[in-house]
């Protein structure tokens, strides 16, 4: 078979183990298979830098193009430029404005806001639908930060309108960040029920502050991405339960859309892979993360 | 006679480096990378560049000037974002494809008057520029984020981010707006008395107190200019994704300042050119360029990014190196 | 006593160039007069652990401006530092790790200190070239993962971020312990006074026999040893890193250092008001979240006070609010 | 016909007070129409203090200041200009960046439409100003490049560019050789033909004298009195000025030769001064003598360890050594009192005392930390010889009167009991009072068994320091002399090339 080149442009590898561990697993796939070459490139989380990249990849005439968008709806003018130079665009990871649907083949990853519900589920559980929670959100202006939060609260509100939102506040996918907006809601709030964090990289912040404080035990602790130091955590029941996400999962199913895609194959537009629930429970049917 | 030319280019490149480091660089992909020597990806560069061009622009006035705006990031982002947003309000819709026309004024006008304003605080309060735009760096930002509730904005025609791939004859329009401006700009700083100015006040800010040249609204209007060329900035690049986001322009201040001081402008003021600030932001764009097309992996173009920055500054220092008879300092 | 009043030199006049510290008393007040927690003892401690961080890394960046020159590459020094130690600690042991990480930061340092102290290259194109070489540098050694420290709870390594000395949390004995070291050397020394020297005036330091070089060499190497230590503070006290940890936090301590008052050209400057300048920051950031205030909204808030605390410093030293430039 | 003459412009009561300092306490003064009005008085006496009040550049606490039988009270340069008054900076006010013709014209740029600079104006009206002050450099030389006495000359220009009623000159000569001083004196009296009103400052009786009308002395901030200057005398003024009256003779002391501290043999650095060879010995004064880009001041750098010999050796005490830093120099006993202050001298950020210890803090140490006591001991001692003008050791050196700043470096070389001590035009803008203190002291210097190197541009300093004195002429040693052969006739031949 002739030989297909893939060109793939990432958010930000490097800023967390998640997208490092894809960027591994993607590149390790596309090497077993001998009919693909990729071009892998990183916008470090700037958007002007990823349209300049979309620009260098349609200058160099790959077959498809693999974004992880940086913002969903600044991308969608290049993804149009690649749709109009005849170059099927697999978007992954995040999806991008729905303005932009027309102009990709197809969308490949977890369903942000399917999280964030999931979430909320944990939390009720885990609160005996009752109680005063705060937020760790991801970085303000972020589409996965936006939507998981979205997912969560909607779904918060319907599924257990007793536990309130006490005060939501961004973590920045920081850890240390984290720790201390978590410490000064341990000054401000006396009664905290549950932590809700974006993912468990800020969840064990937010933990590490509470024991600081001797409240880890009063407190539920609900994160999304399982880390590997979430994991570990609920493994010593510490921390309450989080959304398992796994990148190489995420980077296969990319590469497979994407051959699929140049293979002329019929492929939905929507294809969500599974993020299950994990806690202390179910946590063994789960590999340890990672990152 | 080929001998004074020959002779007359040397200096000419003695005073501005850069444009050898260009040359260089630019040869060295040529070889080393498929697709970097293409009219179209010459074109992609200049696109590429027209966003830190832009902004160097105005802010190579407020270096010069002796001042500094690190609030430009974040002007760019709240220009680019009113733009987005005004094309989309109800209440201007009557303006029918006018509305543009409002938006872009409206945009540009945000950095005219945000960077008068920094202008307006280094004037009156005398507290230094770095300090005043560090603050606005941060409170602007914010603004952008109360303005767009941490959304991005989306502009609802495909006109307003065609224009940012359209091209004037072989050359895409928003390289030659870059360009145009290059030259408006390099004039004003060569042949104006304002532009004169620029120089004296940056160069010896008493002096020019004593020579009565009125320093404060001198400052303004250059912190206005660097405000204008934020915004213009943010619309260029709004153009090219058709849309605003609140991040976007983060962490270019640092990247264009770079880029104006490996062009030779010095961070105390009083000296440097457009033609030098043209060379820096050229040589880093080509080094993202290039590198993205021979597959640099990520991790490692930070650290050739970093070591080709110093290299470039010793090559510098090495060509216009002082003879043993300089007092060794 | 008496030598004051012959120098002609008033207790008022002294007291008059305190503007930073009446603008820190200042909104000290007004955060405590509306939120009960905030001068809380518990708050107030909490604020100090985390303001240790970036408190250390700005003595060190004071000495560096003092001497004339930037260094922007401090943010990601930490992240490489931090990163460094967090990885060796469950190979080899916090010691060994905490030694191999000063060596890998004083060599960081080092090479700033050569590059612009003698090789006299422009001090904020190496520095911020040192910072993406040193971003780099981290995500390839890491290969772009998190490290961790695996066993959390009984780790001598714990003391640096989450424990105390005598009754007093590290960081906090660690951020005034700098403070005062770092004080002490520029002011009760030979070596500060010949900071100021080679800052304020370089070409009259080294018509001064001052070996301009080595002194600027010496202050990277300071800072970079500063850098080390917040290192450790962060790294004990998240118990892990990531690649990018210490992004954004080189503005932030340039923040600190210029609002203590020290200025950019060099020469000038005082390692207690950068203290000041610290706390200020930390309080500020503290204050908002504990009122409440949108992420935003803080960040507005922050511009405000700012400049108007840096504007009531410069202002009490000129003795006029509005700056004489017509 | 004294009485009559309505003055352009007349100060009453002007009073100015600094943080500390109390610089002008009361001062009346007018200023005529076409007369050349001296200012005198020490180092500190608020001279320039004054002038930049005029200027707009300070406003006064009380008092009023009348042009034109109007009262103004110029609160900027600009306003200043505007009313026609103009001020010759005592310290250089140039934009080293730019070139001859836009510092001239520094804001005022000749425009035309659109704000566009009009060049030809611009480097036209240069040209006729240069070619009126014979200087010998373009109006797009950049003025960096430029010697300190051709950037003097820039500044001078300036005045030239309006249509002054009154011009300042402050101290316009500190830095002038004798024949550009010669074309100053021309314009200064075109300027006076015109009914220009002149203020002139400077130290130098011997100019004082040749061109003003009258004299005005301040002492302390305070007016001392205005005399006729047809009708006065050096010493009466003198007197007026300093509260005693001073001794000119030249120096007639036999050298009680020591041994050989210095010597060079052939030394070269590259174009700017070729095979220098000469000795000084210990208790000795040389001095060195020669026209502008002579070359001495790169000799005097060169054996600092500034900047490194191309040909050539030194020899301290006989041995050949190698002087490589000023460090090194240092630690030789060498010390060098540079040519410019501001630039090489001093710290202006720094107070007082630091910048009198700075070359020796090392040595004022109490265990690893510094001795307050022993900084203080070497300020006082330096304050009270050279008669330093200033409220406290903690003054910043910015805020000192510009012949105090020259104290403090002279202070801070002394201090450093140097085996060999260089000065490089060591009076520059000094009070005539303070200026034979400090020949005093060098000469006592030379008794105690220094060996000492003086470079001057002035002649009766020159002789009266020196017990040898090398003349030099385009980076070449011409001839020597001893103090009794010199008479300033035969040095200006030597210095001029003319052997
Ligand atoms: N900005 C200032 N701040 C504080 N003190 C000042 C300032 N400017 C001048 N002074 C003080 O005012 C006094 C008068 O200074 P001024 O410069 O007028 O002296 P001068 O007569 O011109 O002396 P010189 O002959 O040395 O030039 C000095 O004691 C000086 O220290
Ligand atoms: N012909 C010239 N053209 C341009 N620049 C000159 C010329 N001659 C000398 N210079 C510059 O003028 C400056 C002053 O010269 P230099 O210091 O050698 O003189 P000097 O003998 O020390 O005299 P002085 O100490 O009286 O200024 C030097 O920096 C030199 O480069
Ligand atoms: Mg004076
Ligand atoms: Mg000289």
């Amino acid at each position: 078979a002739e030989k297909i080149k893939i060109g793939i442009t990432q958010n930000n590898v490097g800023v967390d183990s998640y997208q490092t561990t894809y960027e591994k697993a993607f590149i390790a796939a596309a090497a077993k298979n001998p009919d693909v070459e990729t071009v892998v490139l990183d916008a470090g989380g700037d958007v002007a830098r990823q349209i300049g990249q979309m620009q260098d990849l349609i200058q160099q005439k790959v077959d498809v193009i693999i974004i992880w968008p940086t913002d969903g709806k600044a991308v969608v003018p290049v993804v149009r430029k690649a749709h109009q130079a005849g170059i099927p665009v697999v978007v992954t990871n995040s999806n991008i404005a729905a303005d932009g649907m027309d102009f990709i083949a197809a969308f490949s990853g977890p369903n942000n806001i399917q999280q964030g519900a999931s979430a909320a589920e944990l939390m009720c559980e885990a609160l005996g639908n009752k109680g005063e929670i705060v937020q760790i959100s991801g970085q303000p202006g972020y589409t996965t930060a936006i939507e998981r939060q979205k997912g969560f609260e909607d779904q918060l509100a319907k599924s257990c309108p007793d536990v309130k939102i006490l005060e939501t506040q961004p973590g920045d996918w920081n850890r240390e960040k984290a720790q201390r907006v978590m410490e000064a809601f341990l000054v401000k709030y006396n009664k905290i029920d549950g932590v809700y964090s974006g993912d468990d990289n800020m969840g064990v912040g937010a933990l590490n502050a509470a024991k600081a404080a001797n409240r880890a035990k009063d407190i539920k602790f609900v994160g999304a991405t399982n880390f590997a130091v979430g994991y570990e955590a609920m493994e010593r029941g510490e921390y309450y339960g989080s959304i398992y996400q796994s990148p190489v999962d995420d980077a296969e199913a990319a590469l497979a859309t994407a051959i699929a895609v140049k293979a002329g194959k019929q492929v939905p537009k929507l294809n969500y892979f599974e993020t299950p629930k994990i806690t202390k429970a179910n946590m063994d049917k789960f590999t340890k993360p990672v990152f | 006679m080929s001998d004074i030319k020959n002779n007359s280019f040397v200096r000419w490149l003695s005073r501005n480096p850069i444009w050898g480091f260009v040359v260089i660089v630019f040869v060295f992909f040529s070889f080393a990378a498929d697709h970097f020597f293409a009219l179209q990806n010459v074109e992609n560069i200049l696109v590429q560049a027209s966003t830190i061009g832009l902004i160097a622009l105005g802010l190579t006035l407020v270096m010069i000037n002796g001042n500094i705006d690190l609030s430009v990031g974040a002007i760019l982002a709240l220009a680019a974002t009113v733009t987005v947003d005004m094309q989309g309000w109800e209440t201007l819709a009557f303006l029918g494809d006018w509305v543009l026309l409002v938006a872009v004024l409206a945009g540009l006008l945000c950095g005219t008057l945000l960077g008068g304003l920094n202008g307006l605080i280094v004037w009156k309060t005398g507290v230094d520029s770095f300090i005043v735009t560090l603050g606005a760096m941060l409170g602007i930002r914010g603004l952008v984020f109360v303005y767009t509730r941490e959304q991005s904005f989306y502009a609802s025609s495909f006109a307003y981010s065609d224009f940012g791939s359209s091209s004037i004859g072989p050359l895409p329009t928003l390289a030659v707006l870059f360009i145009a401006c290059a030259i408006v700009i390099h004039v004003l700083l060569s042949r104006t008395v304002h532009g004169r100015n620029t120089y004296a006040v940056g160069g010896n800010r008493e002096a020019a107190v004593n020579a009565g040249i009125r320093v404060g609204p001198h400052m303004v209007v250059n912190f206005m200019i660097g405000g204008f060329f934020a915004a213009l900035a943010g619309l260029a690049l709004s153009t090219q994704m058709g849309a605003s986001t609140p991040n976007m322009g983060r962490e270019y201040e640092l990247w264009t300042i770079t880029a104006i001081v490996l062009g030779g402008t010095k961070l105390t003021g009083g000296s440097g050119s457009i033609v030098g600030t043209l060379g820096g932001v050229l040589a880093i764009s080509i080094l993202r360029n290039g590198m993205n097309l021979m597959q640099v992996p990520s991790f490692y173009v930070l650290v050739v990014l970093g070591v080709i920055l110093i290299a470039v500054l010793a090559l510098d220092k090495h060509l216009n190196r002082r003879t043993a008879q300089e007092p060794a300092l | 006593m008496d030598k004051a009043a012959t120098d002609g030199w008033s207790v008022r006049q002294i007291l008059a160039q305190q503007g930073i510290l009446i603008a820190f008393v200042l909104a000290m007040l007004v955060f405590g007069l509306f939120s009960d927690r905030f001068l809380a003892f518990d708050n107030i401690m909490a604020v100090l652990r985390q303001t240790g961080i970036v408190g250390v890394m700005a003595i060190g960046v004071t000495i560096v401006v003092i001497g004339g020159n930037l260094d922007l590459s401090v943010g990601s020094m930490l992240s490489m530092a931090t990163v460094l130690v967090v990885d060796l600690h469950d190979r080899i042991g916090p010691g060994p790790a905490i030694l191999i990480m000063f060596c890998a930061v004083l060599a960081a340092g080092a090479i700033n200190g050569v590059l612009v102290g003698y090789l006299r290259l422009n001090s904020l194109i190496v520095t911020l070239g040192m910072l993406s070489a040193l971003q780099g540098i981290t995500l390839i050694y890491t290969d772009g993962k998190n490290v961790d420290i695996a066993n959390q709870s009984d780790t001598w390594f714990a003391i640096f971020g989450r424990g105390d000395i005598a009754g007093i949390p590290t960081p906090i004995v660690m951020f005034f312990g700098v403070a005062v070291l770092g004080h002490v050397l520029l002011t009760r020394m030979p070596f500060g006074r010949k900071v100021y020297a080679t800052g304020g005036n370089p070409r009259t330091a080294v018509y001064s026999g001052i070996r301009r070089g080595r002194i600027v060499f010496l202050t990277y190497l300071i800072s970079a040893f500063t850098v080390g230590c917040s290192a450790l503070i962060l790294g004990s006290r998240v118990m892990g890193s990531q690649n990018n940890v210490g992004q954004g936090y080189e503005l932030l301590v340039l923040s600190a250092v210029i609002l203590g008052g020290t200025s950019l050209l060099g020469g000038s400057g005082n390692i207690l008001k950068t203290v000041i300048g610290v706390l200020i920051l930390g309080f500020i950031q503290n204050g908002l979240l504990l009122l409440g205030f949108p992420y935003y909204a803080q960040w507005l808030v922050t511009w405000v006070v700012i400049i108007l605390t840096v504007w009531l410093d410069v202002a009490s030293k000129r003795h006029s609010l509005w700056s004489p430039i017509a | 016909m004294t009485g009559e003459i309505t003055p352009v412009l007349s100060v009453k009561d002007v009073v100015k007070t600094f943080p500390a300092v109390r610089a002008l306490d009361g001062v009346t003064l007018d200023i005529r129409r076409g007369e050349v009005h001296a200012l005198l008085g020490e180092n500190g006496a608020g001279k320039s203090t004054l002038m930049k009040i005029l200027a707009g550049m300070f406003t006064p606490d009380s008092g009023s200041i009348t042009l034109d039988g109007r009262e103004v009270a110029p609160k900027s340069p600009l306003e200043a200009k505007a009313l026609g008054i103009v001020l010759i900076h005592q310290e250089l006010s140039l934009v080293e960046e730019l070139t001859v013709a836009e510092n001239v014209f520094l804001g005022a740029l000749p425009r035309r439409s659109f704000g566009f600079v009009d060049w030809n104006a611009l480097h036209r009206q240069t040209a006729e100003i240069l070619r009126r002050l014979n200087c010998d450099f373009a109006p797009t030389s950049i003025v960096g490049d430029l010697s300190i006495a051709r950037k003097q000359m820039v500044e001078i220009a300036r005045a030239l560019t309006v249509d002054a009623k009154v011009v300042i000159f402050d101290e316009p000569t500190a830095s002038l050789t004798d024949q550009e001083k010669l074309v100053l004196f021309d314009i200064i009296a075109d300027l006076k033909a015109a009914g220009v009103g002149i203020v002139y400052i400077s130290h130098r009786m011997e100019e004082i004298f040749r061109i003003s009308d009258r004299i005005t002395v301040l002492r302390d901030g305070a007016y001392r009195g205005t005399l006729d200057t047809a009708a006065t005398s050096e010493a009466e003024v003198t007197r007026l000025m300093i509260g005693r009256s001073l001794d000119y003779s030249r120096n007639t002391e036999t050298v009680a030769a020591g041994a050989i501290v210095l010597e060079t043999r052939g030394l070269s650095c590259g174009d700017l001064f070729q095979d220098v060879s000469f000795s000084v010995r210990a208790g000795e004064v040389v001095g060195f003598s020669g026209l502008i880009g002579a070359g001495r001041s790169e000799l005097a750098e060169t054996l600092f360890g500034l900047r490194r010999p191309t040909a050539g050796a030194i020899l301290i005490d006989g041995a050949e050594v190698s002087v490589e830093t000023p460090t090194n120099a240092i630690r030789h006993g060498i010390s060098l009192v540079p040519e410019s202050r501001k630039e090489q001298g001093l710290v202006l950020g720094m107070n007082c005392r630091d910048n009198i210890t700075l070359p020796q803090i090392d040595a004022l140490r109490r265990g690893p930390f510094l001795s307050p006591a022993a900084e203080l001991d070497i300020y006082d001692s330096y304050q009270k010889r050279l008669s330093i003008r200033s409220p406290g050791w903690r003054q910043l050196v910015r805020n000192l009167s510009g012949g105090n700043q020259q104290k403090i470096v002279i202070g801070k070389w002394l201090a450093m009991k140097p085996r060999l001590l260089i000065v490089d035009e060591p009076t520059r803008g000094i009070d005539v009072g303070s200026k034979a203190e400090i020949h005093n002291l060098i000469r006592e210097l030379a008794r105690g068994g220094y060996a000492v190197i003086v470079i001057s541009s002035e002649m009766p300093e020159i002789l009266h320091v020196s017990d040898r004195i090398v003349t030099m002429y385009h980076g070449r040693v011409m001839r020597e002399f001893t103090a009794a052969e010199a008479n300033e006739d035969s040095l200006v031949q030597a210095i001029s090339g003319l052997n």
